[in-house]
């Protein structure tokens, strides 16, 4: 069979990372690396900036693409969604000192978030609740961070979890706050993709086999909690909860 | 779904004009900007490089070179993401503001010193004979002379930075080609691409053909 | 009699080219000289020098008791004293004959436009163009151009002019309304430093022919005298060359 | 740490230069390609220009009109995040290549036209007369003329495509300046930013000098 | 006598002038006729059409039997049957003397360069250039460089030679040397369809005269007879003018 062509943003540990050798690494690339062996097969990773990876995907150009996407009924509208396997949260990223540990704390603030991503969307639907200045979208994880160091902007809302494991590597930077969304983390594929079925159908498995858990296990540090998404299998999502 | 469909889809044309609308206005602002400041800087640097003492002449001619050999898009990425670890934090709109200021400045100097140089030598001494001092002679006299054959490659230069405020979108500016990637990933469809690209080539093709109209019809020595 | 210029010992080089070499020369208040010599020979380099186009090395000029240094502060006023009428004219082409002669007299005296309107338009009449006032230089003939940039000088009301050539470039029919228009002005008592070769000017205005020669001042003379028998060997050579064209 | 500590850390320097001599090939590749194939693309459109049939000449007229009004960064855009919902998937490099070629060659056009326009017109009936035809007329007689009033205005665009290469960044190509900004990141330094921006200055300095010599020593008519 | 050109009710508009006006011409193998008129009169547009540089609207021009029809397969065939040249020469400036002359022989007779360069001698040394065959055409005289033109045409090996006013751009001194080729070229018994104002040229060649008008043949007579008593007012007063310069 053809490679499965897969779409990942190449900056984003420890969902999905391109090591100086240029191959990639991470808790996702494991997963669909996985996928296509149970497919008979192989994954072809390629990397791509995070608005292009929508694109990718629309216009059918990979099979599949990874980057702790969160499924939204918007996105459902034009791409599929794999079941979910990690319940994501957001992180506010804050200079150590800037005194900012909570939501409220963003008022007047000026935000960072990734171009198109779901963090952007939430800021955007409470805007009005959390009163922050302005929002400033990126194109790059590196590039916003890098600008929250430099002081443009005061803040930045991204997943939690990628958010802790870049500020393990930059000084000064630590996450603030956290805001439990129950957002929903799966693999996009394009719309009625004819291998969507068989994709669901092996990350069942994964997570029935406890291939999936152990995944979880060695990038996150802990075990998944019982009953959580990474070991109940669960058919193909048709909306956003 | 035909191409048209695909490509112009007057449903999602019609919900990201007005989020396009909001970039072109950016755009035009920061061209604006940078066409004001970088003109007024290229004035300078020519007067400087034609008439101070050596050392600044020189500094002058390598400012020129430098900028014109730097590509745009390194100048704007070394101010935004290098200058703040000397300390100096530019806005996006300052940081493109300022590249683009000083890209044209230097292209527009070498079209001003052009200008200036061909006004004839007789011009300056007829001024200081009747007792005009430099900058008298330089504002009423050399000046309006070397305008007419400034104007058409000035027109342009700034067709060129007009072009260039694409650019301010790689450092988060919400500019009109922003706005449309941004729109394009959010509507999975390529239809604020193909309508910022509309926008873009209803300003800047009309300053296009212009700037050739004007170089046919002012660009002459002055004749009356 | 009262010096309006004063040249003593005055060299100048340009680079390596001695051009002007121990200049002497004295013109008094009122007195209409008028200097000639072969191409070449530093006449345009003498005259460039009195106003101040020109730097030179060594000596000394006065005008009106003023010394003449390029970047001192009195060049202004020595320039405003001192017309200069050029060989090209050297009008400004995008303004009106009205504003080429209004524009000094408003931005270096300080006159109301008003005035200095008045003031052209006065000089425009003497040099008999007052009609072209509105006109653009590039629409006149050579003479009325040169015509015009003489009663641009005049507006500044100079205490002496200096003309270097100012009919060299005109075509034939054009040289004697410039040439009337200057006798006009000697004729008023115009202190004049005239670079031509328009000996049958020079002999009818000209108190003192200078020859020059490499540099030099080689001859001084009464037109009479200087045309009848001219002292050097040099400067009849050159009186026999100017005849025979 | 003193500014130069930070800005030409040469630990850094050392360190990120290998990565930036990785992304200096792609950058030279890229820039080569794109010459080659928009030189090409631009005399072919000059020739329509010239000579096609009506229909064919407003189409290239258009044609360069549109390349020149639109941003090359629009361009690339399109080509790389529009084209693919009609089934046109290139990788970043070939996305590039495309477009910096299409815009070239819109540019090239230009030149070359009133190139071929300068050869005077009895050079063509005096080709005819003698039997040659229009492609052997075009090649042994018309183009060896018209190229020495090309050469340096074409040089000057072959200059502006290959700092128009560094745009290849924002599609994720690992050019020269991508390299520079992911090396900044990496090492938390503006280091090899400013190296970079010295590599791009040590190629195209020259190319710029060069271009204004050519201009100065070529652009005349043709005389022996 | 077999036709060299055949035209027949020949009529070329451009776009609304009306430039040649229903011409019959015949031109027999080995005539020399030498065409005049006055300017505007179409001489240069009736010979540019023989060779398919014009088109043409209405009736027909035959040759050596092939029609001439620009757009046609035989247009290449019958350019290499007729030689042309140019008042302007329209020398290739970026070859040399020789590669002008041996471009076409290689390219469209498929000659082999050698060949090529031996025909070119030949005919270079014909009109007595072949001491210049390595210089560029800039560094040659006019008439030099016409006689190049000459030769150029004359490699191909034409059955017709074409000439539009050659003498025209060049210096007196140079217009005997380009009419002495001529001459000798008419001596060998090409065809030559020539126009020019050149009458001592007329008178010593050709066997016929065409006097054109407005895009009409007014006249056609030999010269002893065109010269002496014209029959046409028109060519009568065309004559007097040419005599009278
Ligand atoms: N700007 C200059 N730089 C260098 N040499 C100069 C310059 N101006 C004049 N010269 C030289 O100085 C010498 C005197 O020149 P000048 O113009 O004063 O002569 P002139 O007597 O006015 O001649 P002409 O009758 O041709 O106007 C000449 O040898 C000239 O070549
Ligand atoms: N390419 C053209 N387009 C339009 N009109 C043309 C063109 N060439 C020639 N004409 C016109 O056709 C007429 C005949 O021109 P032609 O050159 O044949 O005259 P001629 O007899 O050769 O004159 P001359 O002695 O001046 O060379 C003239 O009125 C001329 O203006
Ligand atoms: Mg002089
Ligand atoms: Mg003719």
């Amino acid at each position: 069979a053809d490679p499965l062509k897969v779409a990942a943003y190449p900056a984003n540990p420890p969902w999905e990372n391109k090591t100086e050798s240029g191959a990639f690494e991470g808790f996702e690339v494991d997963i669909v690396n996985e996928i296509a062996k149970r497919m008979g097969t192989t994954a072809d990773i390629e990397g791509m900036d995070f608005k292009a990876l929508f694109v990718a995907s629309a216009a059918g150009r990979v099979d599949m693409v990874i980057s702790s996407l969160t499924i939204t009924d918007e996105r459902l509208q034009s791409q599929s969604f794999t079941q979910p396997y990690f319940e994501g949260a957001l992180g506010v990223g804050v200079k150590e000192d800037s005194g900012i540990t909570s939501l409220e704390g963003l008022k007047g603030k000026v935000i960072g978030t990734v171009a198109t991503s779901f963090p952007e969307k939430y800021l955007a639907e409470h805007k009005d609740q959390i009163g922050f200045a302005e929002n400033k979208s990126y194109d790059t994880t590196a590039n916003m961070l890098t600008d929250l160091q430099n002081g443009r902007i005061d803040a930045v809302v991204n997943d939690v979890v990628g958010l802790r494991y870049a500020f393990g590597q930059m000084k000064g930077l630590k996450v603030g706050a956290e805001i439990v969304t129950g957002e929903k983390f799966a693999i996009m594929m394009p719309k009625g993709s004819d291998k969507l079925q068989k994709a669901n159908d092996i990350i069942s498995e994964m997570k029935k086999d406890g291939t999936l858990p152990k995944m979880y296990e060695k990038w996150m540090g802990v075990a998944p909690a019982p009953g959580s998404f990474a070991v109940t299998p669960m058919p193909v999502p048709t909306s956003a909860n | 779904m035909n191409a048209l469909e695909i490509f112009f889809n007057p449903d999602i044309a019609a919900r990201a004009f007005p989020i396009l609308l909001r970039g072109l206005g950016m755009t035009l602002l920061l061209g604006v900007t940078a066409i004001v400041f970088g003109t007024l800087l290229g004035l300078a640097i020519a007067l400087v490089r034609l008439f101070a003492p050596l050392p600044f002449r020189l500094l002058a001619a390598g400012y020129t070179d430098v900028m014109r050999a730097l590509p745009v898009l390194v100048v704007l990425i070394l101010i935004y993401y290098a200058l703040p670890f000397a300390g100096i934090v530019f806005s996006s709109f300052t940081a493109a503001a300022v590249a683009l200021s000083l890209v044209l400045g230097a292209y527009s100097a070498e079209v001003m010193r052009a200008g200036i140089q061909s006004v004839p030598h007789g011009q300056f001494e007829a001024a200081s004979s009747l007792g005009l001092g430099f900058v008298r002679s330089m504002q009423k006299v050399v000046l309006p002379q070397a305008i007419r054959l400034v104007i058409p490659p000035q027109a342009s230069n700034c067709v060129s930075i007009i072009k260039d405020t694409s650019l301010a979108s790689v450092v988060a500016m919400s500019d009109l080609l922003k706005q449309a990637t941004d729109a394009q990933a959010l509507f999975a469809n390529p239809t604020p691409l193909m309508v910022a690209a509309l926008i873009y080539l209803a300003i800047l093709w009309p300053l296009v053909r212009l700037t050739g109209w004007l170089e046919h019809h002012l660009q002459r020595a002055y004749q009356r | 009699m009262e010096a309006a210029v004063d040249i003593r010992n005055l060299d100048k080089w340009f680079g390596k080219l001695h051009v002007l070499k121990g200049i002497n020369l004295g013109v008094a208040s009122g007195e209409r000289i008028v200097v000639c010599g072969p191409s070449g020979s530093g006449k345009s380099t003498l005259i460039r020098c009195i106003n101040g186009l020109e730097e030179y090395q060594a000596g000394s000029i006065d005008v009106d008791g003023m010394r003449v240094q390029k970047k001192s502060k009195t060049i202004t006023a020595i320039r405003s004293e001192v017309g200069m009428v050029f060989q090209h004219f050297n009008l400004f082409p995008h303004l009106t004959v009205l504003e080429n002669c209004t524009l000094a007299p408003v931005y270096v005296r300080g006159l109301k436009p008003k005035e200095a309107e008045d003031l052209a338009m006065h000089f425009l009449a003497k040099v008999k163009i007052p009609e072209q006032a509105r006109k653009y230089p590039g629409q006149l003939s050579g003479g009325q151009q040169q015509r015009v940039a003489i009663a641009r000088s005049l507006c500044m009301r100079p205490r002496i002019m200096l003309f270097d050539e100012p009919t060299s470039a005109l075509d034939p029919e054009m040289i004697k309304e410039v040439l009337d228009t200057m006798i006009a002005l000697a004729t008023e008592g115009m202190t004049m430093l005239c670079v031509t070769h328009e000996m049958g000017f020079a002999r009818k205005v000209a108190d003192r022919i200078v020859f020059m020669d490499h540099g030099e001042i080689v001859e001084q003379a009464p037109p009479a005298e200087f045309f009848t028998s001219p002292a050097s060997a040099r400067a009849r050579q050159f009186l026999d060359q100017l005849l025979r064209h």
